[in-house]
């Protein structure tokens, strides 16, 4: 009963539509918890799929709420694995500024945290650079060495 | 629903901000607004007692980053208190605990302004 | 932003595993809420939907906990209609008992409670009764004048 | 994890139980056996104590109606005591408030024990 599941996949299907982003907050909150990662990874997680569906909505589909957004959770033994997928424009990693806390707190920018937060909150993020219809944000979380459940417990558990 | 409602408070001359619920990217105008209302009206000392925020995405923290310089260049500032643990964790993660100062507790924020003003 | 989603649909499928029960009933929840309908109402569909794949994991796919479940919500101006497919045995509503609560508490039977409780809980619910390979069981709540949010406020809103 | 634990205290000739979390066919197990516990070692007065019980499905009715007629066949009973609204109302609907004794405090499903051996 309290054991943690190990292998198992969830797919999930929302409009392109911010009211949704609870639910999918909530959902892959649940969902880690029950893949037995620690609750602070677990609220991690939570925040990477939300800057994800978030970016995909304004940048992906330019704030329009009628599309779709596929959401899969994988687990393996390894990691949870949390893919997004969508119909829209995809984002072009080579125009997007690389990442620079230091420059983006001197220069006071507005944007342009989510990806950084994704990272920082994932283990591994990635986009599909393919042309294909369907675009695709891949993000991992591995067991070890940084959400074993029990390996290294967190504060709050 | 998982919503986000602002209340705000007048103590001298600080402003208290009190986000109670989730700030993301659907929620976040009503914060954003309360921000700028209080810089349109020239309150440039403001507290954000995070006590009821429950979550805050890079919306929230692009909210803050809007009206900071604002803020500053007119000898105000934007003193936050009372972060949960997980709202703690995102500042950090971002660098922003260098950017903001947090406090433990509202009373604390409130007296850093007077003592500022010493 | 407070604004109830007036239409909309979400999918999610899970594998027939009683450890998912507890996402599920959550996702039954914020979903419901998201459509306006008031909390009582809300926690309500959220049992029915417990019930309704309890019943598909434990007796449409015997406790099998490898297959698929697929879970869908689609809402409208009149209703949030619910509904959960399966790939297994299908239920035989004319083999099933009806319920009859006074006879179910004289006789103190242990199991039986499921179905009454989704339709007690729901406005309408059904069970396609076609020999396809999917099979589905459709449970519906009107906005009103069961669960108008403003008609009819709830305690515990 | 959304789980269930349930602890156990002793008053007297009453064993009183308290379900802390979620019942649903996937934790039931543990309440069934607590129950079955009881009845195996004669203590047929039980008080369950709903507190901290945020959620029940048919699942954990069906285990209290798996050994209801065992208790009271043996002059003993389960009362329960404490429920939340969300709990109370799943009772109601299904009748079962007809069927089980529901009192607002702990302390008055415990007095009604002593009350029906006077
Ligand atoms: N899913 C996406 N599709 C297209 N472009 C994207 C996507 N995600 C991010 N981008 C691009 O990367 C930039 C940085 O994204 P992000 O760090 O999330 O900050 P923000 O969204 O606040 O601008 C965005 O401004 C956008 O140009
Ligand atoms: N999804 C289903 N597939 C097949 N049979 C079902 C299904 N749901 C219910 N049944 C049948 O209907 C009966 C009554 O179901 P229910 O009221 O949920 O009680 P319980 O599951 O506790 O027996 C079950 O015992 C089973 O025989």
């Amino acid at each position: 009963m309290g054991k943690a599941i190990e292998q198992g996949s969830i797919e999930v299907v929302i409009p392109s539509d911010t009211r949704y982003l609870h639910m999918v907050t909530n959902l892959t909150r649940s969902a880690s918890l029950l893949a037995g990662f620690p609750k602070k990874t677990c609220e991690q997680m939570a925040l990477a799929v939300d800057e994800a569906v978030t970016n995909v909505i304004r940048h992906s589909y330019d704030n329009q709420s009628w599309h779709e957004i596929q959401i899969g959770f994988t687990l393996t033994a390894e990691a949870l694995k949390i893919d997004i997928r969508h119909g829209g424009v995809q984002v072009d990693l080579a125009a997007v500024e690389k990442p620079d806390l230091e420059r983006y707190i001197a220069e006071r920018r507005r944007g342009g945290l989510g990806l950084t937060l994704m990272q920082k909150l994932m283990d591994r993020v990635e986009f599909d650079q393919t042309n294909s219809l369907e675009h695709e944000c891949c993000m991992w979380k591995y067991r070890t060495p940084h959400g074993s459940p029990g390996a290294k417990p967190q504060p709050g558990d | 629903m998982a919503d986000l409602h602002v209340d705000l408070k007048t103590e001298g001359e600080v402003i208290l901000v009190y986000p109670r619920g989730f700030i993301n990217a659907h929620t976040v105008r009503s914060f954003e607004q309360i921000l700028q209302e209080q810089v349109e009206r020239k309150s440039y000392r403001i507290v954000i007692n995070c006590a009821d925020l429950r979550y805050i995405s890079s919306a929230g923290l692009g909210a803050l980053m809007g009206v900071i310089d604002e803020v500053r260049e007119n000898q105000g500032d934007i003193k936050l208190s009372n972060m949960s643990e997980n709202i703690f964790n995102i500042f950090d993660i971002l660098g922003f605990t260098h950017l903001y100062k947090i406090f433990k507790e509202e009373a604390e924020a409130l007296g850093s302004f007077s003592e500022a003003e010493e």
